[in-house]
């Protein structure tokens, strides 16, 4: 892989994980916020396996991911899907 | 024989993995097993203190690597007299902690408290002697993680409900201070190549300073936290003011003690040579300053006993941060002191507010009112140990103000003199009130009853203060030896490991 | 300076500060902790960075190479990756602990909204005389 | 009203946190990306490159690190996993109480799901053990193995509401495997070199080879159940329903 084309897949994943993450703090629905942290964790680990990092990505992947979504999840099911401010959310 | 200093971590480790073990064959027998990996680490440190005692004052420190590899490459941990002797009153604050809860019967579902408490120890003793950066962030993890918990304990029945705010607030604010230490060691190895404190503290000086500020910054703002420095400490009142008892010495003992250190060790030996070392440490000194008016302050408005004490120890913390950065044989001897001093007058304090009220309600200071009347013991052992953090003449904590007064004249800084007596009239004017009333007299109110353990650990603390502070003969060697080896050891003019 | 070094720095701290902005722009405690994972996604990704060097492989050598055939200037740095390894799962561990506060706090409370820090003076207004 | 307070403390909070990354960014300018600093000398890195597979005998050098050269690290962090693991179980126990009173929607596993959760399940595990198996050799290790495993297991409680009970064997199993990782490190502190963790007592072997790497798979092993083991629990203990 030559350098441009490094720089290039680089720096779309860069766009799109800050798109995510923009999109994660800006949402009111948390469980929303959530599925896009676990995108924004897949587009990290695909930037590790850039970065010559095979293990780093397995682990980013499965834990950073697929755990870290699972128990957030959970965490959100055990309180409010909603955060304050969002129209039509089940607030108290 | 001088033991392996590894073994200060893998006795409380061994304890912590056996603890759910044996709690499941018997749930009494799983609390003493905490106390006994406790107990075992106490022992190691002690020992490596007192080789350092016996040893001439030239001795340099212990070291020990792991992984099969010298270090660089292997992480190896180093026990200097300063590390050893924290380390060691770190431990000796668990045992009480410890010890002094063993007959109250707490109604926790299983050994949690107990199982934190070592573990907090643990990690504190590995932050303080580790001689790895990246190694000193997961001590650090352990350390908050354990916190976290400890926080969350409350005073009385837990089925009422947890100190969720104070524990939520720990909880977020060092998840973010351990993910900035992490970027500032990322910065770190980037620019030195190893991990290594002592062979990074010889490469710093090479370092663009502007990357090394930004290095001084993150590391700043993550030990930080830990250390309770103004004002990245705004977690620590829910903390004192809802936890019970034993939590709250953790933290003021071990937690931020450990923080403070690593602070210490990583400004000193690894970042100040890479910028202005002068103006490095004149941050920490004026940080530690503010922290130490701002906590004696806040401490004497405060109307709730816990945050009183809470606040007290943020001001503690302050003035043991500004005398390490005042350097010097003055500022270092006084630091240890006060260090000394701190730790074994506040967990006092905080057992003896904990058997009076173990509520989970706040304690306003009239539950101090008629404390002598109402039981000779727990009021003369409360004048006694607030007393020796205010510094009465022979307590260490008095010699560590002397020394950091010579200290400061002797560099001619009168503004940091003013400063300290001011903050110390502040700190005479709470424990003056809070002793004003423990010696009133109420006629009326229920006499109180201290638990034996609680008497006789407070009591033993107080001797072992009194006994320090009496016959300096006893630590004056040690206090050299921290001195010399400060000189000695020097990777650099601040180094203090 | 490197574009790629532009590119990756830049995006990295980008990814940093949005997470810092979510820190101290929002109040729901759940959505701040899923704002450290972000600063943490971004840290362990600036450590490996940090780590990589252009042109070279994964720090693995083939199985077929054996002893004596060392991969000298052929890998990157696996130092920051082992690190990484590392602050991953200890990302997740304190993710979990914090997350269980905030689940507590709102069986307490009734709400993730974290109202005050409240330092010093203003906490003690609550405490009865 | 509500949209403009959000601005008001939206807009000074991204000038700090920008003025901040740029900071820090500029910081890390100083730092040639992709440029070989692992060949100068005295750079500790180069050494392990250098040295790592005749020393340790591990093909994957990442390996060889995590478990070797910072073994102790390592240690560490499965104390952190283990640490959390407890302290949401002890603060969980707290809540639990709420939660009989009031149940959740309880979301009925479809039949595929739960038949097809059955038969993958030794699938997943097999292919668990065989990465952390493997991680002296190719990517992954204990590590992931471990997640691997303890997303099997999750699947697989998914799959079967009822199914409970495990959580005892995963709890001795978790504690079990923590205290053969450090009885692998008082084996070296035994040994010859007298250093915790030093991979002396087995014979390094055959690059390349399963067999190969002296203690460094044993060790890897223990790491890999207890970190399904620590993981499961973690994760179960957050959905809460169990035990």
């Amino acid at each position: 892989m030559n350098a441009e084309v490094f720089i290039a897949i680089s720096a779309v994943s860069f766009l799109m994980m800050i798109i995510l993450a923009v999109m994660a703090v800006r949402s009111k629905d948390l469980i929303k916020a959530a599925v896009l942290l676990a995108g924004l964790s897949l587009v990290a680990s695909f930037v590790f396996v850039l970065l010559r990092a095979p293990d780093v990505a397995m682990a980013e992947a499965s834990i950073g991911s697929a755990l870290t979504a699972i128990i957030l999840v959970y965490a959100i099911r055990k309180t409010e899907r909603y955060e304050e401010g969002h129209r039509g959310g089940d607030r108290k | 024989m001088t033991p392996d200093p590894v073994l200060l971590i893998v006795f409380p480790l061994i304890a912590a993995f056996l603890t759910p073990l044996v709690s499941m064959v018997s749930k009494r027998l799983g609390r003493q097993v905490p106390l006994l990996g406790t107990f075992s680490m106490g022992v190691i440190s002690l020992w490596l203190l007192l080789e350092f005692v016996d040893m001439d004052t030239t001795m340099g420190p212990i070291t020990t690597t792991t992984g099969g590899f010298q270090p660089p490459w292997g992480i190896s941990l180093v026990v200097t007299p300063l590390t050893a002797l924290v380390a060691t009153g770190m431990i000796g604050v668990a045992l009480y902690v410890l010890i002094t809860s063993i007959q109250k019967k707490e109604q926790d579902s299983g050994p949690w408290f107990e199982l934190f408490v070592m573990m907090a120890a643990a990690g504190a003793v590995g932050m303080v002697i580790t001689g790895d950066l990246f190694n000193m962030f997961v001590f650090l993890e352990i350390t908050s993680i354990s916190g976290t918990v400890l926080a969350a304990l409350p005073r009385g029945d837990p089925e009422k409900g947890l100190n969720w705010k104070g524990a939520v607030g720990y909880a977020v604010i060092s998840a973010l201070a351990s993910f900035l230490i992490l970027g500032g060691i990322a910065l770190l190895y980037g620019s030195t190549s190893t991990l290594n404190l002592s062979q990074m503290a010889e490469r710093t000086g090479d370092i663009d300073s502007f990357t090394a500020g930004a290095a001084l910054l993150l590391m700043l703002i993550g030990f930080g936290v830990e250390a309770e420095i103004f004002p990245l400490n705004g977690w620590a009142p829910e903390v004192y003011r809802g936890s019970r008892w034993g939590s709250s010495s953790v933290f003021s003992g071990i937690i931020g003690k450990a923080g403070l250190i690593a602070l210490v060790k990583v400004v000193t030996m690894v970042l100040a040579p890479a910028l202005d070392g002068a103006f490095v440490m004149d941050i920490l000194l004026w940080g530690g300053v503010i922290t130490f008016v701002v906590g004696e302050a806040a401490a004497f408005t405060s109307r709730d006993l816990y945050r009183l004490l809470g606040f007290s120890s943020i001001g503690m913390f302050g003035l043991i941060l500004a005398a390490f950065s005042l350097g010097g044989r003055a500022g270092i001897w006084a630091a240890v002191l006060i260090l000394i001093g701190h730790m074994i007058s506040k967990p006092v304090l905080f057992s003896l507010s904990g058997a009076l009220h173990n509520k989970d309600r706040d304690a306003p200071l009239s539950t101090l009112d008629g404390l002598l009347s109402r039981s000779k013991g727990a009021g003369f052992l409360f004048i006694g140990a607030a007393l020796m953090l205010l510094g009465m003449p022979p307590s260490p904590i008095f010699w560590g103000k002397y020394f950091l007064f010579t200290g400061a004249g002797g560099e001619e800084n009168w503004l940091l003199v003013a400063i300290i007596i001011m903050g110390t009239l502040l700190e005479a004017g709470y424990i003056g009130k809070i002793l004003w009333r423990v010696m009133q007299r109420t006629p009326g109110r229920r006499t109180v009853r201290l638990p034996i353990t609680t008497v006789i650990m407070a009591f033993a603390a107080i001797t072992i203060g009194l006994v320090i502070g009496l016959i300096p003969g006893i630590i004056e060697d040690l206090l050299w030896m921290v001195y010399t080896n400060f000189e000695k050891l020097v990777y650099l003019p601040w180094g203090v490991i | 300076m490197n574009g790629a070094g532009l590119v990756f720095y830049g995006g990295i701290l980008l990814l940093i500060a949005i997470g810092i902005w979510g820190i101290l722009s929002r109040r729901n405690l759940i959505k701040v902790i899923m704002a450290i994972a972000i600063i943490e996604t971004g840290v362990n990704l600036l450590l490996v960075s940090v780590g990589y060097i252009s042109g070279r492989s994964a720090p693995i050598v083939e199985g077929d190479t054996g002893i004596g055939l060392v991969p000298e200037g052929q890998v990157v740095d696996p130092i920051p990756q082992a690190l990484v390894l590392t602050a991953i799962v200890i990302g997740l561990a304190t993710t979990a602990m914090a997350l269980v506060a905030a689940v507590g706090y709102y069986r307490k409370h009734g709400t993730l909204e974290l109202k005050s820090w409240s330092y010093g003076i203003t906490g003690d207004r609550e405490v009865k005389k | 009203m509500m949209e403009r307070s959000t601005l008001q403390r939206s807009l000074p909070a991204l000038a700090i946190a920008l003025l901040f990354a740029a900071t820090v960014f500029v910081a890390f300018m100083e730092i040639d990306f992709g440029e070989a600093r692992v060949d100068d000398e005295g750079s500790v890195a180069g050494d392990y490159i250098r040295n790592g597979t005749n020393q340790t005998g591990s093909a994957n050098l990442v390996t060889s690190v995590v478990v070797n050269y910072r073994g102790f690290d390592t240690l560490g962090e499965v104390t952190v996993l283990f640490l959390a693991a407890t302290g949401v179980g002890a603060l969980l126990s707290f809540i639990r109480k709420d939660d009989e009173k009031e149940p959740g929607k309880k979301i009925e596993p479809s039949f595929i799901l739960n038949r097809g959760a059955g038969l993958v399940l030794p699938l997943i595990l097999l292919f668990g053990v065989y990465i952390f198996l493997h991680g002296h050799l190719s990517p992954g290790g204990g590590f992931q193995g471990g997640v691997i495993i303890a997303s099997g297991m999750l699947l697989y409680y998914i799959a079967n509401p009822g199914k409970r009970g495990a959580h005892r064997a995963f709890s001795i199993l978790e504690s079990s495997a923590g205290l053969a990782f450090i009885g692998l490190g008082i084996v070296g502190l035994m040994g010859a070199s007298k250093i915790f963790l030093a991979n002396d007592h087995a014979d390094i072997g055959e690059v390349g080879m399963l067999l190969s790497a002296g203690m460094l798979p044993l060790i890897y092993i223990s790491i890999g159940l207890k970190v399904g083991a620590e993981m499961t629990g973690l994760v179960e203990r957050m959905r809460g329903e169990a035990s």
